[in-house]
């Protein structure tokens, strides 16, 4: 490999909308605003994209207790804010107090709020949050009300930890201070955010590149004509792009896909009367061409689902085999359930290429072969996240994330789950519930695997979804940038510190 | 002069007001809300404490009527509110993009004006002559682009293919950046003037007071100099204040395409996100730019036509 | 004077389309929606699939023939609602005058102030995607201008002698306005609802590119466009063909304006934008 | 007498509609001697104001001059260059308009519309002609002149605008008026003081007016000399009294029985008006032969076929009737 | 002709109409009518003239029940109509008006026969009677009932003026407002117009309210005649009376405008322009151009009308001194 350069800029780019929400990331857990985040900040842990979980970032060492209720950390001491000051236990404390603050609901909060004393102090009924106690400059104990694992919460960029001093100030709000490898130097709103680098960063000798801007991008066809015309060195693919680039000879030399962990699919509403009935929901799975679909119109952007759990999930089962396509065994189970003449429902979709209404258009004609009429009722993402949590629909098709931990992911189809949280299609199966009860009750790994795998076998069975399939992630880059991570998680979230530029990017 | 403006002025105020009820009723039944909006991607879907707490942070759990007396009120302190997404002013988030949106419509009508004024008049010289019928032809087959195509074709032609322009963004405020956007979102208004004055400079040769210009012994270029181009300007101007509207519209397309940073992206991403303070605030101030260019023009109209400002 | 070129090209390519919409079932070779073969997906012109085939392997010939219908639908109807709205309001404002005309010019001014792509943006988030919708966001958003012109011809016609002498009779005003007034300030009107037809299948395709179109799977010409842009190098046939129909038809909506506008309006060209 | 300041001879006015030329104007031919006053008299449309307009040089297609000569001070005005052409309007010739409300600039203050007039041709500086025009306005009786001469056309009554386009027209001492129903569009009290406005100022600075008119009264009263013109042709020609007591032609003779002149009823009792049967015909329409024979009541066999030509009167003057052959 | 009841009597008949005003202060008024007293007899034509602006056509409106009257009254036959509503309908049967613009009086959209049919359907005749009465009304106008299907631009200026007459009469109503009948006409054609006014009066007894600016015209048809100086009646009198004796200066002047083509004198100058009726001059309103004005004309209260002799009344103060020699005052 070649030995990084140090200096150059970096041009990434925002894919997921025209906008930052703003330069507070508490506030916001949209993938796009952790883009940028990323740059400015750090959280407790990190996503080792190597181990596929989440490391200690900011602690040398993490410490659990006995009963795995308290974790005590050890911060280290060659952080700097870009302030200049270096990072202490206060911060730490500041930070998970300032997420449970009364007035305002930070989505962190429903993480921090598994910290004993938490909720007391976000309903004003006590001072200080119990369950965070400064041992020392460096050391902080953080006590849960149950057992946890912190990490899986505690990486997420909206938890990243703030100056105490700083971030009460008003300033903080247009010009933020973080821990990360570049500091700060200029945000214009809607269009693009940049920083320089840190010297004090904790990573010796990183990061290598002297400047970072990410430019905000939601449109792909612009990012197209921007990526291609040199002006970005990354963009994030969609399926008919990923085709375009990989035919093109000198494109397709720099292409990263990863597996990453969302599962597509689509939920179907049980109190929707057809849809009670499993033999409906699997009728459906057979009835649809998954594959021809995935092939053709996501142009093999994706895995095919075999049931929940993605391909790199540590619980993913091999041995799987997806529901065939098989209209006649469609047609036989729906005659089974009384609906040889078929039933007509109303999906609810948003416009997501991958996910959204292009899909569902190709599935209606493979329905309509067996007997099913689809309406489309087409929605923004805003509504469709709403609506199904409320339950307002027939069927849906989403995104939703399964990972990185297989037992969160499964978690959501547990009966106590409610709605609104994650049990999206009001799945109720007792033995599940057992299962996944087992799988957090236990410390054995191994143990909670099977469970899980299980778990994940009943559900592909009774078909609370269509299978659809689980991401992968592609991201062209330009032959200058080097570096780049395959994060499963969510490819286009990466250690800025770690890309490093050669002399042939035409940016100075 | 001076009545005519706070006449002018004054009528503004109920306009506003109306467009403030408007759209707040419109934007109070609205479904989606910011907190279901932090989620839309299906990944970090906000936990539903988490969304509650939100709500009610935001006061979208009160009663409609509540919200409406709490808007009335802000309004009348001159106060738009905070926005959801930014928990800052909304006044302050509408600012920072006031500038680069009237960058990309002064030049969007610059251009429209430079362009489409000269033609228009051109043509009108000579109608009937091949020049004539090529630019309105023109003229008309600007108008039957959808812009966002339009502006896609611009970036591959200009920015992809010619490397003249850079396809995207806001660069650093400078000219470069701004060439792509104004010209896709001025096509339209360049090819309405281009029409308008040929259509008003061809009324206007044929009316009454340049034929007695005429028989006064004027040179054809005296008489456009000192009758007709007066003339000619008050209807251009009223156009161009009407346009600026249609410009204002349009750059909620142009400016999400080319990731411009204007008060139409805002717009839309505001809406998207359900950030209803914002949207209200800007399209308060979009209704009242609209106003105030429509206000100057009249202004300028009245300082030339001396009849309107007694009707 | 001269041949009316526009007139004649306008009405013909505007016939044109509205022919393919109305005989599109006879013309089309697939249906529009429920023929998808996943297979052709994205066939480049050819025999089988004249204008090729779009990313679900749909006959995009097909599609554009009843995208028409969509498109026209939109297109006319939006234009018809807010031709009744504009007239309605504007003549009996002219005609009536007093606080009724005060109010109604409150609402015009305020209806010209908001751009009309914006409340239709904001009527469309409102009502989610879907033809009826569409139909509510521009046929709400646009009779400003329709209903000015009305009430400024209501107010030069209502002193003529005609409708004085109509008055004289004892007719009612609602009869003096629909039989006296009403067909003799139609021209100029059918001039500008006729160019905002145009534009309603141009707010359409912009609405479709900001998410906010029609429902699909029925094909309109903004959302097969729409969704096109991201194949505009590897499929360019997939968006060529609707954006060709869109053009065609508004340049012919407009051409058929213009000409119409000579015929019906001969002065006002000036005045109407 | 010597030559005539102006002599029109056969004067030919096409109409071009779809390539095909109508004569709206055929064979007229007059002359106005310096300082006389000549009118024209006629009904709507039969080619009054495109005569004058061809005199000026104003005709704008589809009207051109097909043929003829119009003898200015020596010059045919049919055949000098634009430029030339250019140079005499307003100098030489000058016109007034019947529409005093659209023929002035709106936007533009009377005064300084007039003062074009000596820019443009005493190449006079912008503040000379300023003053200048001030005179000119006070010349034609508006009170107040400097304070007027700020304003703008729509603060004018019809009457003080008609007066500034008197001014303008007058400014450069022009030696032929031509001056296109000037008063139609007023008010008769204010009529009488145009029309003596025009009368004073001609008489005193010997210029010679073509008063155009479809008043016969009026005509005969400021004018010596009239011709009378039907369907774009000159019918009769004569002084102007002798038009009234007299007249030679069916037409002429027709009109003045069908008008109810004042104080007739008073003289004469209510009697019935003669009526002239039929209607004026359309330029695309003129008939063949005499173009009033459908209507005449003195019709001849020849009047439908033959065009009839000018004949002298012994009385003095012209006319254009077989009756007179 | 006996003294019986006037066909129309108008009392006292004042329109104003509010300008500008609006958010500073109260709006000005002009007084378009103001204060006016006349009546129309059976049979009788009344002559109406005046300078443009004086509310010559206010006045008629106000008849015909379009205008609603600031104060004053109007009655018809004796009895005071209200002006709206059904009332419109009844008033309809009674007051037509002809139109001075044969062009944009007609609607282009509506054949002759539809613009005579319809207020015949609208006032209840039915069936057959309709096309008897179409045809009818078009002879006595002296047009042939086949052009009935033809549409307005398809006539000359005449013939449009003739069906304006026929749709005026096709009520019978007992009296037309003619507001300038004639000068819009070529004026060849102006004298058979005339007469057919002049011979539909006779034949249907009807009465007139006649405006114009032509005083040939009025001298030749009008019984009475009405000078009419912003918004009031400044003389009325018999035609004779008007024509070969008028007494106010301003009637004076206006004869004296005409010109006269056998004699080419100096017409009597009226100085000044017509006042702004916004801010009608104090005293008599016409005192600013009268060229017999005296102090006491400036001053209020402005002199009234004043009956000089049977029938002639004048609102002058010095009625009596511009006397020619030879009458009495
Ligand atoms: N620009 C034009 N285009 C077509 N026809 C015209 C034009 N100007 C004049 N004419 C025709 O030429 C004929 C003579 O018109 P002209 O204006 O000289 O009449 P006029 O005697 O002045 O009538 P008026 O009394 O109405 O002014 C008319 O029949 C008119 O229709
Ligand atoms: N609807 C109206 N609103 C305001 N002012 C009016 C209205 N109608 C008439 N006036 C004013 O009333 C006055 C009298 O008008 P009217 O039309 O009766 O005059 P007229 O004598 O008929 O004039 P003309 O001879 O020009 O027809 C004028 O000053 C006019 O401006
Ligand atoms: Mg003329
Ligand atoms: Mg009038």
């Amino acid at each position: 490999a070649q030995t990084p350069r140090k200096g150059g800029t970096i041009r990434y780019t925002a894919p997921y909308g025209s906008t930052f929400a703003n330069m507070d990331i508490h506030t916001s857990n949209r993938t796009q605003d952790e883009l940028w985040a990323k740059a400015i900040h750090r959280q407790l842990y990190n996503w080792d994209s190597v181990a596929n979980k989440p490391v200690p970032e900011l602690a040398t060492s993490v410490t659990a207790s006995a009963d795995g209720m308290t974790h005590t950390f050890k911060l280290r001491q060659d952080a700097y804010f870009h302030h200049g000051r270096q990072l202490k236990a206060d911060d730490v404390i500041y930070t998970f107090t300032r997420i449970m603050s009364p007035k305002v609901a930070y989505p962190g909060s429903r993480y921090v709020r598994d910290i004993k004393g938490a909720e007391a102090y976000q309903k004003g009924e006590a001072k200080t949050i119990e369950g965070l106690k400064k041992i020392d400059d460096f050391t902080v104990e953080i006590t849960f009300k149950e057992k946890i694992e912190p990490g899986f919460g505690f990486m997420n960029s909206y938890l990243s930890i703030y100056p105490a001093d700083e971030a009460e100030k008003e300033s903080f709000q247009a010009k933020p201070i973080g821990l990360g490898p570049f500091k700060f130097t200029e945000y214009v709103p809607g269009s693009r955010m940049a920083g320089e680098r840190w010297e004090k960063f904790y990573k010796p000798g990183k990061p290598y590149a002297d400047r970072f801007v990410i430019s905000i991008m939601g449109e792909a066809a612009a990012r197209d004509v921007a990526f291609r015309n040199r002006e970005i060195d990354a963009s994030i693919l969609g399926p008919a792009q990923y085709v375009a680039y990989k035919a093109d000879a000198n494109l397709s030399k720099n292409i990263l896909e990863v597996a990453e962990v969302f599962t597509r699919n689509m939920g179907m509403n049980p109190t929707f009367k057809p849809f009670a009935d499993k033999r409906v929901r699997q009728a459906i799975n057979h009835a649809i061409d998954t594959d021809l679909i995935i092939k053709r119109l996501v142009r093999d952007k994706a895995f095919r689902a075999t049931s929940w759990l993605p391909t790199s999930s540590p619980a993913y089962d091999e041995t799987l085999k997806p529901y065939a396509f098989d209209p006649d065994k469609a047609k036989k189970l729906l005659t089974e359930a009384g609906y040889a003449d078929g039933f007509e429902f109303e999906w609810t979709a948003s416009a997501n290429e991958s996910w959204g209404v292009p899909i569902v258009e190709a599935v209606i004609p493979m329905l309509a072969r067996v007997g099913i009429k689809v309406k489309i009722k087409p929605v923004e993402g805003t509504v469709l996240s709403e609506v199904v949590r409320k339950g307002e629909y027939q069927a849906y098709i989403w995104s939703n994330t399964s990972g990185p931990d297989p037992y969160a992911a499964l978690k959501c189809f547990h009966s106590k789950t409610p709605q609104n949280a994650c049990n999206y299609v009001l799945y109720n199966n007792p033995q599940v519930d057992k299962l996944l009860d087992e799988a957090g009750a236990t410390d054995d790994q191994g143990k909670r695997i099977a469970a899980l795998k299980q778990v994940n076998r009943i559900l592909q069975e009774d078909a609370p979804v269509w299978f659809f399939n689980y991401n992968k992630a592609v991201m062209a880059y330009q032959p200058w940038l080097h570096g780049l991570q395959a994060n499963a998680t969510e490819l286009a979230i990466q250690y800025y510190e770690d890309l490093w530029v050669d002399e042939t990017s035409p940016a100075k | 002069m001076l009545a005519y403006l706070a006449r002018r002025l004054i009528q503004t105020i109920p306009i506003l007001l109306a467009v403030a009820g408007v759209i707040f009723i419109l934007f109070s039944v609205i479904p989606g809300s910011f907190a279901s909006s932090l989620g839309d991607d299906g990944k970090a879907v906000l936990d539903a404490d988490v969304m509650a707490r939100m709500n009610r942070e935001l006061g979208l759990s009160d009663p409609l009527h509540v919200r409406f007396a709490r808007y009335v009120g802000q309004l009348a302190q001159f106060d738009l509110g905070s926005s959801f997404r930014t928990r800052q002013p909304v006044t302050g988030v509408i600012a920072e993009r006031l500038w680069p949106s009237a960058q990309l419509a002064i030049a969007s009508m610059l251009f429209a004006i430079v362009v489409g004024v000269p033609l228009g008049f051109l043509a009108a010289m000579r109608p009937g002559s091949l020049l004539d019928s090529v630019s309105m032809v023109a003229a008309v087959s600007g108008l039957s682009l959808p812009k966002f195509w339009l502006g896609l074709m611009l970036m591959y032609l200009f920015a992809l293919k010619l490397g003249w322009f850079p396809s995207f963004g806001y660069g650093d405020g400078g000219l470069k950046h701004l060439v792509l956007p104004a010209v896709a979102l001025g096509v339209s208004p360049l090819a309405l003037l281009a029409r308008t004055t040929r259509a008003s400079v061809l009324e206007i040769m044929n009316a009454d007071f340049v034929r007695t210009a005429r028989s006064k012994g004027m040179s054809e270029s005296r008489v456009v100099r000192w009758h007709l181009t007066r003339n000619a300007l008050v209807i251009v101007l009223t156009t161009v204040g009407l346009q600026f509207g249609s410009v204002i519209g349009q750059a909620v397309v142009v400016e999400k395409l080319f990731s411009w940073p204007g008060l139409g992206s805002l717009l839309v991403d505001s809406v998207s996100l359900r950030d209803i303070p914002v949207v209200q605030g800007c399209i308060l101030t979009i209704v009242l730019i609209f106003l105030v260019i429509n206000l100057v023009v009249d202004v300028l109209c009245a300082m030339i036509d001396p009849r309107i400002k007694y009707t | 004077m001269k041949f009316r070129a526009n007139l004649w090209i306008g009405g013909a390519l505007f016939a044109t389309v509205v022919a393919a919409g109305a005989l599109a079932p006879w013309l089309a070779h697939t249906d529009p929606v429920m023929d998808a073969n996943l297979m052709n997906a994205e066939l480049p012109p050819g025999a089988e699939f004249w204008f090729g085939a779009d990313g679900q392997g749909r006959d995009i010939y097909s599609r554009v023939l009843y995208g028409a219908r969509i498109s026209l639908t939109v297109g006319v109807l939006s234009q018809l609602i807010n031709t009744v709205i504009g007239v309605a309001l504007g003549m009996s404002a002219g005609y009536w005058g007093g606080w009724w005309d005060d109010v109604v010019s409150g609402l015009t001014n305020m209806m010209l102030a908001i751009p009309s792509l914006v409340f239709a943006l904001a009527i469309m988030a409102i009502l989610s995607p879907g033809l009826t919708s569409l139909l509510i966001a521009l046929g709400l958003t646009n009779w400003s201008y329709t209903c000015r012109l009305s009430r400024a011809s209501t107010l030069s016609l209502k002193n003529l002698g005609y409708v004085q002498a109509a008055r004289i009779l004892g007719y009612g005003d609602l009869r003096i306005m629909l039989t006296q007034i009403l067909p003799n300030i139609l021209g100029p009107i059918i001039v500008i609802g006729t160019l905002g037809m145009g534009g309603a299948v141009l707010a359409e395709a912009a609405l479709s590119f900001l998410g906010l179109g029609i429902r699909p799977p029925f094909p309109s010409w903004g959302s097969m466009l729409s969704d096109a842009r991201d194949q505009i190098t590897t499929a360019p046939w997939v968006s060529v063909f609707p954006g060709l129909a869109i053009f065609v038809t508004v340049l012919g909506l407009n051409l058929l304006g213009d000409g119409l506008r000579d015929i019906l309006d001969p002065q006002s060209e000036a005045r109407a934008r | 007498m010597s030559e005539p300041l102006l002599a029109v001879e056969n004067l030919r006015i096409d109409l071009t509609i779809g390539g095909v030329h109508h004569a709206a104007v055929k064979d007229v031919s007059f002359t106005i001697g310096r300082g006389e006053t000549f009118g024209l008299v006629g009904e709507s449309g039969c080619g009054k104001s495109v005569t004058a307009l061809a005199l000026i040089g104003l005709l704008r297609p589809p009207l051109s001059v097909g043929a003829g000569a119009i003898r200015f001070k020596g010059h045919d005005l049919a055949q000098i260059g634009a430029d030339d052409m250019r140079r005499l309007r307003g100098a030489s010739v000058s016109m007034i308009f019947q529409e005093p409300m659209t023929a002035l600039n709106p936007l533009s203050p009377v005064g300084r519309q007039i003062a074009e007039m000596f820019v443009l041709h005493k190449g006079a500086t912008w503040v000379e002609a300023e003053k200048r025009a001030v005179e000119a306005l006070a010349s034609v009786r508006v009170p107040a002149p400097d304070r007027r001469a700020k304003d703008y056309p729509h603060q004018l009554s019809g009457g003080m605008r008609q007066r500034v386009m008197i001014a303008i027209a007058l400014a450069c001492g022009p030696d032929l008026l031509l001056a296109d129903e000037p008063t139609t569009a007023l008010d008769v009290t204010v009529q009488a003081e145009i029309l003596e406005l025009i009368r004073d100022l001609s008489a005193a600075r010997g210029t010679a007016v073509l008063m155009i008119s479809h008043d016969l009264g009026l005509i005969a009263n400021m004018c010596a000399r009239v011709g009378v013109m039907y369907a774009g042709r000159l019918v009769e020609e004569r002084e102007a009294e002798d038009v009234f007591r007299d007249p030679a032609h069916p037409y002429t003779a027709g009109l003045i029985a069908s008008l109810p002149l004042l104080g007739a009823r008073a003289r004469h009792g209510r009697a019935r008006l003669q009526e002239i049967e039929g209607v004026v015909p359309s330029v695309t329409a003129f008939p063949a032969g005499c173009r009033f024979n459908p209507r005449c009541a003195e019709r001849l066999e020849r009047c439908a076929a033959d065009d009839p030509a000018e004949t002298a009167l012994a009385a003095g003057g012209r006319v254009r009737c077989w009756r007179h052959g | 002709m006996a003294e019986s009841t006037p066909i129309l009597r108008i009392e006292d008949l004042a329109v104003h109409f509010p300008q500008g005003g609006g958010l500073f202060g109260a709006p000005r008024m002009v007084r378009a009518v103001d204060g006016v007293d006349l009546t129309l007899a059976r049979g009788e034509c009344l002559g109406l003239v005046g300078e443009s602006g004086c509310g010559k056509s206010t006045l008629a409106l106000a008849v015909l029940g379009l205008q609603p009257p600031t104060r004053g009254r109007i009655l018809v036959e004796g009895v005071e109509g209200a002006a709206a509503g059904a009332a419109r309908k009844a008033r309809a049967r009674v007051a037509q008006m002809v139109f001075q613009d044969p062009y944009s009086s007609l609607n282009p959209r509506q054949s002759v026969r539809r613009t005579l049919e319809a207020p015949l359907r609208l006032h209840g005749v039915a069936g057959s009677e309709i096309d008897d009465r179409i045809a009818a009304m078009l002879k006595h106008v002296g047009l042939r009932p086949e052009l009935a299907d033809r549409y307005p631009h398809e006539f000359s200026g005449g013939q449009r003026q003739r069906i304006g007459i026929a749709r005026a009469l096709i009520l019978e109503p007992r009296v037309v407002v003619l507001d300038e009948p004639v000068s819009a006409l070529d004026v060849s054609i102006r004298a058979q117009i005339i007469n057919l006014l002049l011979d539909l009066k006779e034949r249907l007894g009807l009465s007139y309210i006649m405006i114009s600016h032509d005083l040939g015209v009025v001298e030749h048809m009008s019984d009475r005649v009405a000078v009419m100086y912003l918004g009031r009646i400044v003389e009325t009198g018999d035609w004779r009376d008007i024509f070969a004796r008028p007494r106010h200066p301003y009637t004076r002047a206006l004869i004296a405008a005409i010109p006269d083509p056998f004699e080419k004198k100096r017409t009597m100058r009226m100085t000044g322009e017509v006042p702004n009726p916004l801010a009608p001059p104090s005293g008599c309103r016409f005192h600013p151009r009268c060229p017999e004005a005296r102090e006491a004309c400036r001053a209020e209260p402005a002199p009234q009308l004043e009956t000089i002799a049977a029938g002639h009344r004048v609102r002058c103060l010095r009625a009596a001194e511009l006397a020619p020699a030879g009458e009495t005052a």
